[in-house]
C-alpha cells in the first residue's frame, strides 16, 4: 500500500493540479505551487524506504521506490516547488497553462524516477518530453521544433534501445536482464545513453538547449535543473543498475575503467571544454547559461562513463548541486528579464545596486558553479578532477580543468554585464525582485551552503546509492572527504576562512573611519565628464579571445545539423516528383506492382 | 589544557607566518623596483620603499566608494589571499591540518581574484571592466600550460596533496630534477600568473589606466597591496613547493627546531630566485596584446607542458617508476 | 441476440427512405442521419459485446456456409465496426455543417459509404467483400466529387480510375480462387487453401493484395490520396480515413492473415509498410495545403498499419489494431479541425492559418490530435506504435525500425512546424466555432485522452488477437 | 567634514606623533599624476629617467587621480582644460599636493593676453608649489619635489586643506570661466 503512497503523491497529485490548474484559471499559479509543494515535501519521510508494485492499466506499470529514486526527486521536486514559486510572481495571473504544463512535466519527470521497465520509463519520458515542448512553444515559438526533434530523437534512440533490449529479453522489466550476449548489451546500452544524452545536451546533441532555454525563465530553471537530470538518472540506471558493472567490466577495462565507458568520459569532457568555450562568447544570457549547462553536464557525463567510485559519486553530487546552481541562475535571469524586459548582455549593467538580494543569489549560485571552495559545487568538482587524475587519464583531466578555467570567463560576464558595471539611465527605477521570486532562489541556495559545510551528509545518500548498484564506496566523514591521492576538509576550510575574514575585515573598517560613497558617473576618466554617455564595457566582452578563436568558431555543429537538414529537405523535394498527378503516370504504377507483387510472390515459391 | 595552549601556540606561529608572509611580499615588490632601477641605470627607491607606500595608503585621510560591492574587493582579497598562504606549505611548515590539496589550493586561490574582479566591476568604470576581462582572458590563457604541469606533477607523483609531493620530494630528488620540461612551463606560466612584464596586459597602466585597479584609492589600495604582496609569496612558493621540494633541505623529523629555521631560510632563498627571474625578464620585455599572450601560452608554453606532461605519463605511467 | 446484419441493413434502409423523408422535411435530414448513425454506433456496440464472448457467424438466407452468403464477426470485426459507427455517427455532427446542395445525395451516399465499410468489416465471404467495396467505393466517388469544382471532379477522377481497376483485380483474385476452389467463404478457403495450385494462389494473392492495397492506401497504390482527400467536402475527408481505408485496412488483414497465411510473403509486407510510411512521410512534409498534408500523413500512417500487419507477431498486430483505433480517432480529428481552419482563414496554405488554434475550443482538442497522431503517451496512438515497433524488434527488424523511425521524426518536423504556425499569436482574427464543429473534436479528443490513459477495454480486445493471427476470425 | 584618518592605535601612538607619522609617510610616497598640459610634459621624462630618476624618493606616476597624491600641472591652462583639471584635483584623495610648472599658471606667461587661457592657477584650485622659468630644467622640478617634501613634513603644504575652507570661493571663481559643467 506505501508504494500506492508513493505513486500517489509523486505522480497523481502532480497529474491531480494540472487538470486542476487548467480548470481553475483564475488560481492556476497558487494551485500549481500547492500541488509543487505535496511532493516537495512529502519526500522527506519517505528516505531510506524500498518499495514497488505493478499497476495494471491494461499495460503494466511497474514501479518502485529507493534511494536512487528518492535523491533525484530530491532534486527535481525542490526545483520544480522552487520554480513554481518563482512563477507566482512571474506569470500572467489567470493563466492556466503553465501550471498545467509544468505540473504534467513534473508528474513524468517523478513517474520516469519510479519506472522499473521500460514501458512505463517510456511514457512518462514522452509525456515529460511532450509537456516541456508546450511550454518551450508558449514563449520561444521560433525553436520549439528543435526542441520537438531532439526530444523525439531521444526518445526513438531509447526505443531503439529499449526493443533491443526486448528481443533478447521478451520483456521490458529492468530485472528481467539475463542472458543478453555483450554484444547486445553494447547496442542497448550504446541507444539508450545517446538517448539520455540527448536530455544531458551532450556533445553534438546539444544543439536544442540554447534554443530551449530561451523560454520562460521559471520554466527553463526547471527544464535545465530538473529535467536534464532525468539523463542523468536514465544513464546511471541504465549503466549501473540495468547493466551493472560485472557487464561494463566485460567489455574489456583500460585502467580498471570499463572500455564501453571510457569514449563516454571522454565525449562528457569534450562537452564541458566546448560548451564552456560557446559559453564564453555569449550575448544572450540565457543563451550563455544554456552553454554553461551543456559544459556542467558534461562534467556528470565524465562521471558517469569513468564508473569509479569518487567519479559516479561525482557525477550524483555534481548533477545534485547543478540542479540547483544552474536553477538559480536562471530564475535570476528571470527576475532580471521580469524587471527590465531586456536579456542581452550588454544592455543590462548595474543591476546589483538596485536589486541586491538577487545579485546575492546569483553571486552565490555563480560561486557554485565556478566551484570556489564556499559552496557544495567545489566538492562535486574536486570528485571528479580526483577521479580522473587518480586513474592518470591525460586526456580527460586536462580538458576538464581547463573548461572550469573558462567556466570563471563566462560567470565573470554574468556578473559584470548585468548586475556590476554602470547602470543605464533607463534602469534608474528598478526596483528588487518581488518577494516570491527572492524566496525560491533563497530556497535553492540552501543545500548549496549546507553541503558545504557538511557534505558528509550528502554523500551519505550517495554513498548508499553506489553501495546499492555495487560500484563501490566512498571515504568521507561529516565535513571532509578524501580520493585515493588526496582529501579535503571542509571545517579546517570553514574555520579558517571565517577567522581569516574577519580579520581583514577588521583591518579594513576601523572605527570612525569615514568612506564617503561618490556617484557611479564620477569615476576617472582622463578628467573627462561623459554623465549622458552609457559606459559599459560589457558589449562584446571577450573580443581579443573571440579574435582568437574565430577560425574555429566557424566549424559549428549547429550549421552542420541545418546542412544535412536542408539536404534532405531538397532531397524531399525531389521525391515529391514521384506525385505526378497524371493518372496514367498512376495506373502505370498498380502495373508495375503488381508485377512486383507477383514476382515476389514466385521468387518466395 | 595542553590542548589549549597547542591551539594557541599554534594560532600563534599561524599569524606570525601570515604576517612574514606578507611581509615578505612588500620586501619582495621593493627589490624588484630596486633591481628594476638597476637594470635600467638608476638608483631605485629604498627597497622597504613599499611599506612606506602601503602606510601611506592605509593612513589616507580620505577614501571613496562607489557601492557596497565595492568593498568585496579589499576583504575577499585578502581574506583569500591569507586562506591561500595559510594552506600553502612556507619552508615545510604547512599551516591547516589536513592533506593540503592541490585543487583545493587552485580554487583557493581564485577566491582574492573573483572578490578584487567584482569590486573592480562594482567601480562602474569601463577600463576597470577591460582590465578583468583581460584578467580573466590571461588567466585562461596560462592556466593551460600550468594545469598540465600540474597534471604532470600529480601524475608522476600520484598524489593530489601538496604535503605528500613537499614528502616525496624530500626523501627523493626535487621535482625539477626529473622533469625539468614540466618546470620550465611552469616557470612561464608563473610569468602570467603574476603579471609581470610581458604580460602585464590586465593593467596596463598607459592604456587602460591600470586596469581593475583603476578606482581604488587610499585605504581600499592599501589593501589590495597587501593582497598583491601576498600573491607574490603565493605563487613563488607554490612554485617552489612544486618542483624545488618547497626549500626542506633538512628533515624536521630529524633535526626539530634547527630544520624549520633553515627550511625557512633556504625556501626565502628559493622564491627569492624565482622572484628574481620574473623580474628580469619583466625588466626587459615590452608589452603583449592580450591576444597575443593568449595564442603564445597555448602554443608554446602549452607544447612544452604536454611534452613534459608526456614524460611524466611514460616515466610513472609505462616505465611504472613510482616515487 | 443482435443481428450483425442490422449495420448494413439499417444504413441501406434508411439511405433509400431519405428521398421521402426529404419529401416531409429537408431540413431533418442532417438529424435523421445522425439518429441513424447513433442507432447504428449501439447496435454495433452491441454486437461488439456478443462477438467478444464468441465469435458471431450469421447466415443470411438460410443458406449453410460454405454455400451461402455470411457474416463473421469476430471480436476485432466487431471492434473495427464499432470504431467506424462511432467515427461515423462524430463526424455526422459535423457534417450538419455542409450547406451545399444536393444534401440530400450528400447523405444518401454518407449512409451507403458507411453500409459499404460495415460491410466489408463483417463480411465473412469473398464476394461480399467485393461487394461491398464496389459499394464503398461508389458512394465514395459520389461523395469524393460532390463539391463539384475542378478539385473535386480531378481528385474523384483519379480516385475511380484507381478504384476501379483496384476492384477490378479484386474480383479477379476472386475468380481464380473460386476457379480452383468453388467456395467463396474465406474460412473455407482458408482451410482449403493447400488444394490451390501455388502459382495460380500467387497470382490470387497478388491480385487481392493490390486490390485491397488501393483503398488501404499503400504505396505505390495511393497515388490518389492526396487529391481524392483534398477536393473532397471537409466532412468527407475525415470519413474517408477513418472509415473506408480502416475498413480497406482490414480487408488487407483478412486477405494475409485470414485467406492466405503466407508466413514468407510478411516481409515484402513489411517492406511495402515501410516504403509506404517513408514516401508518406516525406512528401507530407514539403506540403503546404494543410489537407494535402494531413492526407500524405494518413498515408503514413497506414503504413505503420500495413508494417504492423507484416511484422505478423502477435504483439504487432496488436499494434497494428490498435493503431487503426487511434488513427481513426485521430486522423477524423485533425481533418474536421482542418476543415474549420479552411473555412476560417478563407485558404487552404497553413502559412497562412497563424494563431487560429489560440481558441482553445479549437486548440486543445487540436493539440491532443498531433500528439496522438505523433504517438505520445498518455493519448492512443502511443500503444499502437510502440507495440508496432516491439513486434519489429522481437522480429529482429532493426534497420527497418530504424528507417521507419527517421520517417517518423520527418512526421513529428512537419507536425510540430504545423503547431508553431497554428500556436503562434496573431493578430488576425476568426469566426468562434459552431458547436457543430468544436463537440465532434471535443468528443474525438475525450475518445483519445480517455483510451489513451485507461487502455485496459482495448487491450481485452487485443487479446483476441492471436486467434485472429491463427486464421480464425 | 573633512574625514580624518584615525589613529589606529591611540593607546600606543600619542596623536602628535600619529600626525608625524602620517606626514612621514606620505612625504616618503608621493604618487603623482601628472596633467600635461603644456611644454613642462616634455620635461618630465628626463625627471624620471636614469639621469635624475625622482623614484629615488618614492615619487612615481600613477595612472589614475583615484591612487595619486599629488597633481602636476605641466603648462598653460586653457579654459577647457582647466575644467579637467578640477575635476581631476576633485578625484584626488586627501591628503593632496599641487606643483604648477612654468611661467603660465603663475601669470599667465606668453598667453598673458589670451581669450581663452587662465591666468593664475590658484584662484581655481590651491597650489603648494609653483616652480618659475620657462620651462624650468629637471632640476627645478627635483627641487620642488624636495622642497614640497619638506612642506609636507612640516606641515605647510596645507593646499587640500585650503581647499575644503574656502571651496565656495574656488567654486565661484571657476563658475566665473565655465559656462557649462557638462561640456
Amino acid at each position: 500500500m506505501e508504494i500506492w503512497s508513493a505513486f500517489g503523491i509523486f505522480v497523481l497529485v502532480p497529474l491531480i493540479g494540472a487538470l486542476l490548474s487548467y480548470l481553475a484559471r483564475k488560481y492556476a499559479v497558487y494551485l500549481g505551487l500547492i500541488f509543487a509543494l505535496v511532493p516537495a515535501i512529502a519526500l522527506y519521510p519517505f528516505y531510506g524506504k524500498e518499495m514497488s508494485t505493478v499497476v495494471n492499466i491494461g499495460v503494466k506499470l511497474n514501479l518502485a521506490f529507493d534511494v536512487t529514486t528518492w535523491f533525484f526527486m530530491l532534486m527535481l521536486d525542490t526545483v520544480a516547488l522552487a520554480s513554481m514559486l518563482f512563477a507566482t510572481s512571474y506569470v500572467r495571473k489567470g493563466e492556466g497553462g503553465f501550471s498545467t504544463l509544468m505540473l504534467l512535466g513534473l508528474a513524468g519527470a517523478n513517474g520516469v524516477l519510479m519506472a522499473r521497465d521500460f514501458l512505463t520509463l517510456y511514457i512518462f519520458w514522452e509525456m515529460m518530453s511532450w509537456s516541456a515542448y508546450i511550454l518551450v512553444l508558449r514563449s520561444s515559438g521560433e525553436y520549439a521544433r528543435r526542441y520537438m526533434l531532439f526530444a523525439v530523437l531521444s526518445a526513438y534512440l531509447l526505443i531503439m534501445g529499449i526493443g533491443i533490449y526486448y528481443y533478447y529479453t521478451g520483456s521490458f522489466l529492468y530485472s528481467a536482464a539475463s542472458g543478453i550476449p555483450l554484444s547486445g548489451w553494447a547496442w542497448i546500452l550504446l541507444f539508450l545513453i545517446l538517448g539520455f544524452a540527448v536530455k544531458m545536451a551532450v556533445f553534438p546533441l546539444h544543439v536544442w538547449a540554447p534554443y530551449a532555454y530561451r523560454s520562460e525563465q521559471p520554466f527553463v530553471a526547471f527544464l535545465s535543473g530538473g529535467l536534464s537530470k532525468l539523463g542523468t538518472f536514465g544513464i546511471f540506471m541504465a549503466m549501473y543498475s540495468i547493466a551493472g558493472v560485472a557487464i561494463l567490466q566485460g567489455f574489456g577495462t583500460f585502467r580498471s575503467i570499463s572500455l564501453f565507458g571510457y569514449p563516454f568520459a571522454v565525449l562528457g569532457a569534450f562537452t564541458a571544454f566546448i560548451g564552456t568555450i560557446l559559453a564564453i562568447f555569449q550575448d544572450d544570457l540565457r543563451k550563455l547559461l544554456a552553454y554553461s549547462s551543456i559544459g556542467q553536464l558534461g562534467y556528470v557525463m565524465v562521471g558517469l562513463g569513468l564508473g569509479t567510485p569518487l567519479a559516479v559519486g561525482g557525477a550524483l553530487f555534481h548533477a545534485f548541486n547543478h540542479a540547483f546552481f544552474k536553477a538559480i541562475l536562471f530564475l535570476g535571469a528571470g527576475a532580471v528579464i521580469y524587471r527590465t524586459g531586456k536579456y542581452r548582455i550588454s544592455e543590462l549593467g548595474g543591476l546589483g545596486y538596485r536589486m541586491p538580494f538577487t545579485f546575492l543569489f546569483v553571486l552565490f549560485a555563480i560561486f557554485a558553479l565556478a566551484g570556489i571552495p564556499i559552496t557544495s559545487g567545489f566538492i562535486s568538482k574536486w570528485m571528479l578532477y580526483e577521479a580522473a587524475i587518480e586513474k592518470k587519464f591525460v586526456l580527460i583531466a586536462p580538458l576538464m580543468l581547463i573548461a572550469s578555467v573558462g567556466a570563471f570567463l563566462y560567470c565573470f560576464r554574468i556578473l559584470y554585464g548585468v548586475f556590476l558595471g554602470q547602470l543605464d539611465k533607463e534602469h534608474e527605477n528598478v526596483k528588487e525582485a518581488p518577494a516570491p521570486m527572492l524566496a525560491a532562489m533563497a530556497l535553492l541556495m540552501l543545500p548549496l551552503l549546507i553541503f558545504a559545510i557538511f557534505p558528509g551528509w550528502i554523500l551519505k545518500w550517495i554513498n548508499e546509492i553506489l553501495t546499492g548498484a555495487n560500484i563501490g564506496t566512498l571515504k568521507y566523514d561529516t565535513y571532509a572527504y578524501y580520493s585515493s591521492i588526496g582529501g579535503a576538509d571542509m571545517l579546517v576550510f570553514w574555520i579558517t576562512f571565517m577567522l581569516l575574514f574577519m580579520i581583514s575585515m577588521y583591518l579594513f573598517t576601523r572605527k570612525r573611519k569615514v568612506t564617503k560613497v561618490v556617484d557611479q558617473y564620477d569615476n576617472y576618466l582622463a578628467g573627462e565628464t561623459p554623465p549622458y554617455v552609457q559606459l559599459h564595457a560589457a558589449h562584446n566582452f571577450y573580443k581579443p579571445l573571440r579574435d582568437t578563436w574565430a577560425p574555429l568558431l566557424r566549424y559549428s555543429v549547429d550549421r552542420a545539423y541545418e546542412k544535412f537538414v536542408k539536404f534532405f529537405i531538397e532531397g524531399f523535394e525531389e521525391i515529391k516528383k514521384m506525385y505526378t498527378e497524371n493518372p496514367q503516370d498512376y495506373a502505370a504504377y498498380l502495373g508495375i506492382a503488381f508485377l512486383i507483387f507477383l514476382l515476389v510472390g514466385w521468387w518466395l515459391l | 589544557m595542553t590542548d589549549w595552549a597547542n591551539i594557541l601556540i599554534n594560532a600563534g606561529l599561524t599569524a606570525l607566518y601570515l604576517f612574514l608572509a606578507i611581509c615578505v611580499g612588500l620586501l619582495f615588490m621593493g627589490i624588484a623596483r630596486k633591481v628594476t632601477a638597476r637594470i635600467h641605470n638608476r638608483v631605485g627607491p629604498p627597497i622597504y620603499q613599499n611599506f612606506l607606500d602601503v602606510g601611506k595608503l592605509l593612513a589616507k585621510k580620505s577614501n571613496i566608494k562607489h557601492n557596497w560591492i565595492f568593498d568585496f574587493a579589499p576583504l575577499f582579497a585578502l581574506a583569500g589571499v591569507l586562506l591561500a598562504l595559510a594552506y600553502l606549505p612556507m619552508g615545510g611548515y604547512r599551516l591547516l591540518s589536513g592533506d593540503g590539496d592541490l585543487i583545493l589550493l587552485l580554487y583557493i586561490l581564485v577566491i582574492p581574484a573573483l572578490g578584487f574582479a567584482l569590486g573592480a566591476g562594482a567601480s562602474a568604470n569601463p577600463n576597470a571592466g577591460v582590465g578583468v576581462m583581460r584578467a580573466l582572458t590571461l588567466m585562461l590563457s596560462y592556466e593551460m600550460p600550468f594545469l598540465l604541469v600540474l597534471l604532470s606533477l600529480m601524475i608522476y607523483y600520484n598524489t593530489a596533496s601538496l604535503t605528500t609531493l613537499l614528502e616525496k620530494q624530500m626523501h627523493s630528488v626535487w621535482a625539477i630534477d626529473v622533469l625539468p620540461i614540466s618546470a620550465l612551463a611552469a616557470d612561464i606560466a608563473l610569468q602570467g600568473m603574476m603579471m609581470e612584464k610581458p604580460f602585464d596586459i590586465p593593467i596596463a597602466p598607459h592604456e587602460i589606466a591600470s586596469g581593475p585597479l583603476v578606482e581604488f584609492g587610499g585605504n581600499y589600495l592599501g589593501m589590495l597591496m597587501l593582497y598583491s604582496a601576498g600573491s607574490i609569496v603565493v605563487e613563488t612558493s607554490l612554485f617552489v613547493d612544486l618542483f624545488l621540494g618547497g626549500g626542506i633541505v633538512l628533515n624536521p623529523a630529524v633535526y626539530g627546531i634547527l630544520a624549520y629555521v633553515v627550511n625557512y631560510i633556504v625556501w626565502f632563498a628559493l622564491i627569492f630566485v624565482v622572484w628574481m627571474i620574473a623580474i628580469f625578464i619583466n625588466a626587459v620585455f615590452p608589452r603583449f596584446r592580450i591576444e597575443q599572450a593568449f595564442k603564445f601560452y597555448w602554443k608554446w608554453p602549452t607544447l612544452i607542458a604536454a611534452l613534459g606532461l608526456a614524460q611524466a605519463y611514460i616515466m610513472s605511467v609505462i616505465l611504472g617508476v613510482s616515487v | 441476440m443482435i443481428h450483425p446484419v442490422l449495420l448494413i441493413a439499417i444504413p441501406l434502409f434508411f439511405a433509400f427512405l431519405l428521398p421521402l423523408i426529404s419529401l416531409w422535411s429537408k431540413k431533418s435530414l442532417p438529424y435523421v442521419t445522425t439518429a441513424v448513425m447513433g442507432l447504428n454506433t449501439i447496435i454495433a456496440i452491441l454486437v461488439f459485446l456478443e462477438a467478444m464472448k464468441a465469435p458471431i457467424f450469421d447466415i443470411i438466407g438460410g443458406f449453410q456456409p460454405p454455400l451461402g452468403i455470411v457474416l463473421m464477426v469476430g471480436p476485432l470485426g466487431g471492434f473495427l465496426a464499432m470504431i467506424i459507427n462511432t467515427a461515423a455517427l462524430i463526424i455526422s455532427i459535423y457534417s450538419m455543417e455542409m450547406k451545399k446542395e444536393p444534401l440530400l445525395k450528400y447523405y444518401m451516399l454518407t449512409l451507403l459509404l458507411l453500409m459499404g465499410t460495415n460491410g466489408m468489416v463483417l463480411t465473412g465471404d469473398i464476394f461480399n467483400l467485393f461487394v461491398f467495396l464496389e459499394v464503398t467505393s461508389i458512394a465514395s466517388y459520389g461523395l469524393a466529387s460532390y463539391n463539384k469544382d475542378l478539385k473535386g471532379f480531378e481528385g474523384a477522377l483519379k480516385y475511380v480510375i484507381l478504384g476501379s481497376i483496384g476492384s477490378t483485380f479484386v474480383l479477379i483474385g476472386i475468380a481464380l480462387i473460386y476457379s480452383q476452389l468453388r467456395t467463396l467463404n474465406m474460412l473455407d478457403i482458408a482451410r482449403r487453401l493447400g488444394e490451390m495450385d501455388p502459382y495460380t494462389k500467387i497470382v490470387a494473392f497478388a491480385s487481392l493484395f493490390l486490390g485491397f492495397g488501393v483503398e488501404a492506401e499503400m504505396f505505390p497504390l495511393n497515388t490518389w490520396v492526396p487529391e481524392t482527400y483534398d477536393g473532397a467536402p471537409h466532412p468527407v475527408t475525415a470519413m474517408f480515413s477513418s472509415m473506408s481505408a480502416k475498413s480497406g485496412i482490414f480487408a488487407l488483414a483478412r486477405v494475409i492473415f485470414t485467406i492466405f497465411a503466407f508466413a514468407n510473403y510478411l516481409w515484402f509486407v513489411v517492406i511495402m509498410g515501410l516504403l509506404t510510411v517513408f514516401f508518406g512521410e516525406i512528401v507530407a512534409y514539403v506540403q503546404k495545403d494543410i489537407k494535402r498534408m494531413l492526407a500524405y500523413s494518413s498515408i503514413g500512417q497506414m503504413g505503420m498499419i500495413i508494417m504492423g500487419l507484416g511484422i505478423g507477431t502477435t504483439i504487432a498486430v496488436e499494434g497494428a489494431f490498435f493503431q487503426m483505433f487511434s488513427h481513426a480517432m485521430g486522423k477524423a480529428l485533425l481533418f474536421i479541425a482542418a476543415g474549420y481552419m479552411i473555412y476560417a482563414a478563407q485558404t487552404e496554405k497553413m502559412s497562412e492559418m497563424k494563431g487560429i488554434g489560440r481558441n482553445p475550443l479549437i486548440g486543445i482538442p487540436l493539440l491532443i490530435g498531433i500528439l496522438s497522431i505523433m504517438g505520445m503517451p498518455p493519448f492512443i496512438g502511443f500503444y499502437g506504435k510502440f507495440y508496432i515497433l516491439m513486434g519489429g524488434f522481437s522480429q529482429g527488424y532493426y534497420a527497418i525500425i530504424a528507417l521507419f523511425l527517421a520517417a517518423s521524426i520527418v512526421e513529428i518536423a512537419y507536425y510540430a512546424r504545423f503547431i508553431k504556425i497554428v500556436f503562434q499569436p496573431s493578430t488576425k482574427n476568426y469566426p468562434a466555432p459552431r458547436s457543430t464543429v468544436y463537440v465532434p473534436l471535443i468528443l474525438f479528443a475525450i475518445i483519445i485522452v480517455l483510451f489513451g490513459v485507461y487502455p485496459q477495454p482495448v487491450f481485452e480486445v487485443l487479446k483476441h488477437v492471436a486467434a485472429f493471427l491463427a486464421g480464425g476470425a | 567634514m573633512t574625514p580624518e584618518n584615525p589613529n589606529p592605535l591611540p593607546s600606543i601612538i600619542p596623536e602628535k606623533d600619529w600626525k608625524k607619522i602620517q606626514r612621514m609617510l606620505s612625504k616618503r610616497s608621493l604618487w603623482m599624476v601628472h596633467f600635461c598640459t603644456g611644454c613642462g610634459a616634455m620635461e618630465m621624462p628626463p625627471t624620471m629617467t636614469s639621469r635624475y630618476d625622482m623614484e629615488r624618493f618614492g615619487i612615481i606616476p600613477m595612472a589614475t587621480p583615484r591612487q595619486a597624491d599629488l597633481l602636476l600641472v605641466t603648462g598653460y591652462v586653457a579654459v577647457k582644460t582647466l575644467k579637467r583639471i578640477v575635476r581631476v584635483y576633485e578625484q584626488m584623495q586627501d591628503p593632496k599636493y599641487v606643483i604648477a610648472f612654468g611661467s603660465c599658471p603663475i601669470n599667465g606667461g606668453i598667453y598673458w593676453d589670451s581669450y581663452n587661457t587662465i591666468k593664475r592657477l590658484d584662484k581655481y584650485i590651491p597650489v603648494d608649489m609653483y616652480i618659475a622659468g620657462c620651462m624650468p630644467r629637471p632640476e627645478a622640478i627635483m627641487d620642488a619635489f624636495l622642497k614640497l617634501m619638506k612642506d609636507i613634513d612640516e606641515g605647510r603644504a596645507d593646499g587640500w586643506l585650503r581647499y575644503k575652507k574656502y571651496y565656495e570661493k574656488y567654486k565661484a571663481n571657476q563658475r566665473r570661466v565655465f559656462k557649462r559643467w557638462d561640456e
